[in-house]
């Protein structure tokens, strides 16, 4: 195959990756040797070099990967992280909102009321010291069960998870 | 069989329709609405002989065509003297079936738009996007906790609580309405504030069937893990709940 | 900024981001403007038509976003096997062609140019984040407005509503 026409194929399937991709799986696909793909990720990283590009190609182990460059990385915070540490920030307030008025509760629990994924923000508080695992749930697979840390109370000024009511 | 999986293809009535008219290379702008109704009906009795569900709007398509078939029918002058000569003639130079037509020619242009659209959605099948980059990690210790009051916590759980969830199965909403963990937590607070309660006491004449069973599951609960313990004087007696000190 | 710098910045955050990014944002976080961005789209389109390439930059909606090239399909295929994309129904489609190009309508008007009961075909859009929900009528039953998402344009690749003629 055509170098240039193998150079695209190979950023074509780094980019869809996301994850680092093996040579010689590349290799395989584009029926060429390992030797020859390392040729063409010589001319991609010649052609990553110019200023016009905010991606370069790296090799991990045997593996090909693409990244941005860091030099552009102030960019991508000054876009991205207001809105990761809104969403963030959401998802960890809604958590704790349900195991504080729902404890003890569950992940799964707490997963069904939110509708997403709810790990991250679990381990978040749990992080801050704000939730705790209580024990676990006497059902198959013995969940755990998260309640609100005495720290929690005190930090909102609550004498006792009694005084936790949403009248 | 065949038959069956074809009508079930149809949309709706206007679909319906608009295969006649194409099988039959009827012109939509003079539709000879005798035939078109009689090969509609026919399709209909085909529908219900093979017992498939059909739609009602299909046997309102139904009617509305024997309605234009009979107007057609009518002569074209008819009873002047019923209302004024004027009104008579404008409803008279209203071709009975024009209504039908608009909607068939408009209905025409948005499957034609659909058929578009399903090329472009195909089209899509053959490019790919990067997965998102996990940029949470990178972040994830400066999450602002610190500005958050309870007022805030008692806001977000009462808008998480009332928002629609399409995803979330139904079944698991009618199977468990009140955790069982919920359940079991609150009993045990109860009695570790009463330490002697009736069963009949955790409930009253409003909770559902289903919150009873959970309770009394919750109480099994209890039992097995030696938290309480329950007593019955004699069969269907009050089942009598006590907190076990550790 | 020099535009090769803004090229290489907006590739990079395109590539962080995965999905559509607002071409406002964009321009914001370069100090540019709308139209400088799009002359280094334009610039960006260029270099990715080279066939060394396998990405491409296109505009839906508001937002930029890249992807692969149709033509390296083959070899994607060949090495992840991604699952195919499951289809609209013939109902959700025809639905949402009379809400693209009627929109803001409600369900009965919906209704009565597809002569049947659209319930369904409008949950599945709005499950599917291609409509939503803009509002309602003024009128007696205040029946729900629908209108398409900037995720419909991205669903079908379309740069706006008028790339699909209605003759």
């Amino acid at each position: 195959m055509e170098l240039q026409k193998a150079m695209g194929i190979i950023e074509g399937i780094l980019f869809t990756s996301g994850n680092p991709v093996k040579i010689d799986e590349i290799a395989n696909v584009l029926n060429m040797t390992c030797e020859q793909v390392l040729e063409c990720v010589k001319q991609l990283e010649i052609e990553y070099n110019k200023f016009s590009h905010g991606i370069m190609i790296s090799k991990v182990g045997s593996s090909l990967r693409l990244t941005t460059k860091p030099e552009i990385f102030p960019y991508i915070e000054k876009i991205f992280k207001p809105k990761v540490r809104s969403q963030l920030s959401k998802a960890a307030l809604e958590t704790l909102a349900i195991i504080m008025f729902k404890q003890p509760i569950t992940k799964s629990e707490i997963e069904s009321i939110r509708g997403v994924n709810s790990e991250k923000a679990l381990n978040t508080l749990l992080e801050k010291n704000l939730i705790y695992e209580k024990g676990r749930l006497n059902v198959p697979g013995r969940p755990i069960l998260y309640a609100t840390t005495e720290d929690c109370l005190d930090y909102f000024g609550l004498e006792s998870i009694d005084d936790i009511s949403i009248e | 069989m065949a038959l069956n999986i074809k009508i079930n293809t149809f949309e709706g009535p206007f679909d319906l329709l608009f295969h006649l008219i194409e099988k039959n290379q009827i012109d939509i702008y003079d539709i000879p609405i005798a035939d078109l109704t009689e090969q509609y009906l026919d399709y209909i009795h085909k529908i219900t002989e093979n017992q498939l569900d059909l739609a009602s709007e299909f046997l309102v398509m139904a009617a509305t065509l024997l309605s234009i078939k009979s107007k057609m029918l009518l002569p074209s002058k008819p009873k002047q003297e019923v209302a004024s000569e004027l009104a008579v003639a404008e409803d008279n130079d209203v071709d009975p079936r024009s209504e039908l037509m608009h909607k068939l020619l408009e209905y025409k242009k948005f499957k034609e738009i659909s058929i578009l659209l399903r090329k472009k959605e195909e089209e899509q099948e053959f490019i790919f996007k990067r997965p998102p980059e996990d940029l949470s990690l990178m972040w994830a210790d400066e999450i602002p906790l610190s500005e958050i009051t309870f007022e805030d916590l008692k806001l977000a759980f009462k808008s998480v609580m009332s928002k629609k969830k399409p995803e979330e199965k139904v079944s698991k909403i009618t199977k468990d309405p009140i955790p069982l963990s919920r359940k079991v937590m609150e009993i045990y607070r109860t009695l570790k504030q009463k330490s002697k309660i009736f069963f009949s006491k955790l409930y009253d004449k409003k909770t559902s069937k289903l919150e009873i069973i959970t309770t009394f599951l919750a109480v099994l609960e209890l039992v097995k893990m030696k938290r309480i313990n329950a007593f019955q004087e004699k069969q269907f007696g009050e089942i009598v709940l006590t907190y076990r000190e550790v």
